[in-house]
């Protein structure tokens, strides 16, 4: 089947024009971003060759300099400001988008975002405080949600985080967030508590 | 909600505390936080950070939480008192007798104490970077302009089958204060099940080979400390649960592992294990 | 005048081509036709070099075969799916399956039914977070409608709902809605709706 697409596609161009433009134009009246499945739906095509078109046209945009993006973003295409212009963009259009999480908020989010699906408790054994106050504040600003219950005698809400937290993000998904591991504390941190910790005479440590 | 920035820890105009630790004005979001701060504050002088000055400066810093609630003071005051075992082995002279039992207590509360720290960190690290993204993508705007006139009349009605107490009940839902607090279970840890996945692993290694040594069994994993923590784990719940002996010929030796126990104390070892709930 | 222009245009290109970039992003993310005032304005530039530019980028998605336009409508620039592609349009319209209103855009409409007039930064207060793309929809719909302003010094826009959505509903007026009987609302509503000098939106929102 992608052979015969293949073939199609080398020797159509026009159909490509045509569906190129009908992406354009689809996805600048939506108003929220559009899924893959659902640009390939309204054009009768197929996922892979609306990614493949995205792709390129978000690329000829870069290209000649625009000063919007096509973006992947919370599961689906739209366009954006490009960053460059946020100077220009920050002075026109205000809201209270820009509140800013503090640290114990933005903290309890990475938990989440990583450890999701997670229960109150379990963010709690994590950051060892309670973790209600801001958990609510989460909820409220629509980061992080209920998604499940725990299976468990308890029941415990379980949490993860939303569309709205990618898109905050600029990810398509929770999923592309950059690997835990990357975080891991270097050796030279990990070496500094230890040593800290070390319950061992100082003469004995001198020693090792 | 306040609106310190996620780097607030490092402008230093705080009083000193002890030769080499720094403690800032501003309340600490938690135990791990206020320890981490302790220890990796001064980044310059990682390892003139004395085990003494933490511990003072600890429990300076949670003398001053005189109002926050008894969930709280409890982790402080849990961690502060690993501290002081901490301290107090440390000042002990080494020939010392000491029970090992509360001996192998004490280092497993302080490997506990470490994983904790670790984990804290890497979040506290995970953070920064998705405030950094969050940062990059607040610097972009979504068109939200929707569709043109002439096709907002084809498009089907949005509120086809709604009833006024479909209203009713969103504006409910709406309305609704957001999930509070039922149980504070604090203390699970975030280990349990790879505790015993390593016992399971230790319960296929020791009964052949005699007596091997800890580093030996760990060697596979010797650069993920997370991994070398839960082994270590396993160990003291084989040897509290009888089925293994340790020796260990000095201090910061090597610690030698023998398996004592017979076959059926194999099955026995793995379900007697607690994980580490509570 | 007409020739210093033209000096200007020649010998500053970067200038030109940041202008252009500008009004793009502007453009982009707009919900409404922007004034060449207001492109002046914002881009710190005069009209007619914001017309001449408008006019340039408007030829040059034509000659590219854009799916879109930027056009002059109602006393502004905007962008817009290009008449080629309402067929396209239509048919994704008129399938409908991703037509739905979501259960944000039901909550916001039933904040706006019980708490009208009310203000879109007492929205986002009550919410937790912005609410201008729901909003949008919302009265593109018709479904709500700015029903006066707000006396204080920012002359906040109030919302209310329509006729039209009282004969979708099936009721004779809002006020028919089901009683919420003795309910109280919770503290941070209480707070949001007494904020009604609404001169900075993003204080409202701080007060979660």
């Amino acid at each position: 089947m992608s052979d015969d697409e293949l073939v199609v596609d080398l020797t159509d161009q026009d159909h490509l024009v045509q569906l190129s433009r009908g992406i354009e134009a689809l996805v600048m009246v939506a108003s929220d971003p559009v899924p893959d499945a659902e640009l390939a739906r309204s054009l009768d095509t197929d996922e892979v060759t609306v990614r493949s078109i995205c792709v390129a046209l978000s690329d000829s945009y870069e290209d000649q300099g625009r000063g919007f993006q096509l973006a992947y973003v919370a599961g689906g295409w739209r366009f954006q400001s490009h960053p460059d212009m946020s100077d220009v963009i920050t002075g026109h259009v205000l809201d209270g988008q820009h509140q800013k999480l503090s640290p114990a908020a933005m903290e309890t989010l990475a938990i989440i975002a990583y450890k999701q699906p997670i229960s109150r408790a379990q963010i709690s054994a994590i950051r060892g405080v309670n973790v209600d106050g801001v958990l609510r504040t989460l909820s409220q600003r629509g980061y992080v949600a209920e998604i499940g219950r725990d299976e468990g005698p308890g029941q415990a809400v379980l949490f993860g985080t939303t569309q709205l937290f990618c898109e905050k993000l600029g990810i398509p998904s929770a999923n592309d967030l950059p690997p835990l591991g990357d975080f891991v504390p270097p050796a030279h941190v990990v070496e500094a508590l230890e040593h800290t910790l070390m319950a061992e005479p100082a003469d004995a440590v001198a020693g090792d | 909600m306040t609106s310190t920035a996620l780097s607030s820890t490092e402008d230093d105009d705080s009083p000193h505390i002890g030769p080499s630790v720094k403690v800032e004005a501003a309340g600490f979001e938690g135990p791990f936080d206020l320890l981490l701060h302790l220890i990796l504050n001064d980044k310059v002088d990682l390892y003139e950070v004395s085990l003494f000055d933490i511990v003072d400066a600890y429990l300076a810093e949670v003398k001053r939480m005189e109002h926050c609630d008894l969930d709280v003071a409890t982790e402080f005051l849990l961690i502060a008192a690993t501290l002081i075992d901490l301290k107090v082995r440390r000042l002990l002279p080494e020939d010392v007798d000491i029970d090992l039992d509360e001996e192998l207590a004490l280092w497993e509360e302080r490997d506990l104490l470490l994983s904790r720290l670790l984990e804290s960190k890497t979040f506290k690290d995970a953070a920064a970077s998705m405030e950094q993204m969050s940062h990059n993508a607040a610097r972009v705007r979504p068109r939200i302009a929707g569709l043109e006139e002439p096709f907002i009349g084809l498009a089907p009605d949005l509120l086809e089958n709604s009833t006024p107490e479909d209203l009713h009940k969103a504006f409910m839902k709406a309305m609704q204060p957001r999930p509070v607090a039922t149980v504070g279970l604090h203390h699970v840890t975030a280990v349990k099940a790879s505790v015993t996945e390593a016992i399971h692993e230790m319960l296929n290694r020791l009964p052949t080979g005699g007596a091997q040594t800890f580093r030996e069994l760990t060697a596979h994993v010797a650069d993920d400390t997370m991994e070398v923590v839960v082994r270590f784990l396993a160990v003291l719940e084989l040897f509290k649960q009888g089925v293994v002996e340790l020796d260990q010929t000095r201090h910061l030796g090597d610690l030698s592992i023998t398996w004592v126990g017979n076959a059926d104390d194999r099955e026995a070892a793995l379900s007697g294990v607690d994980t580490y709930e509570g």
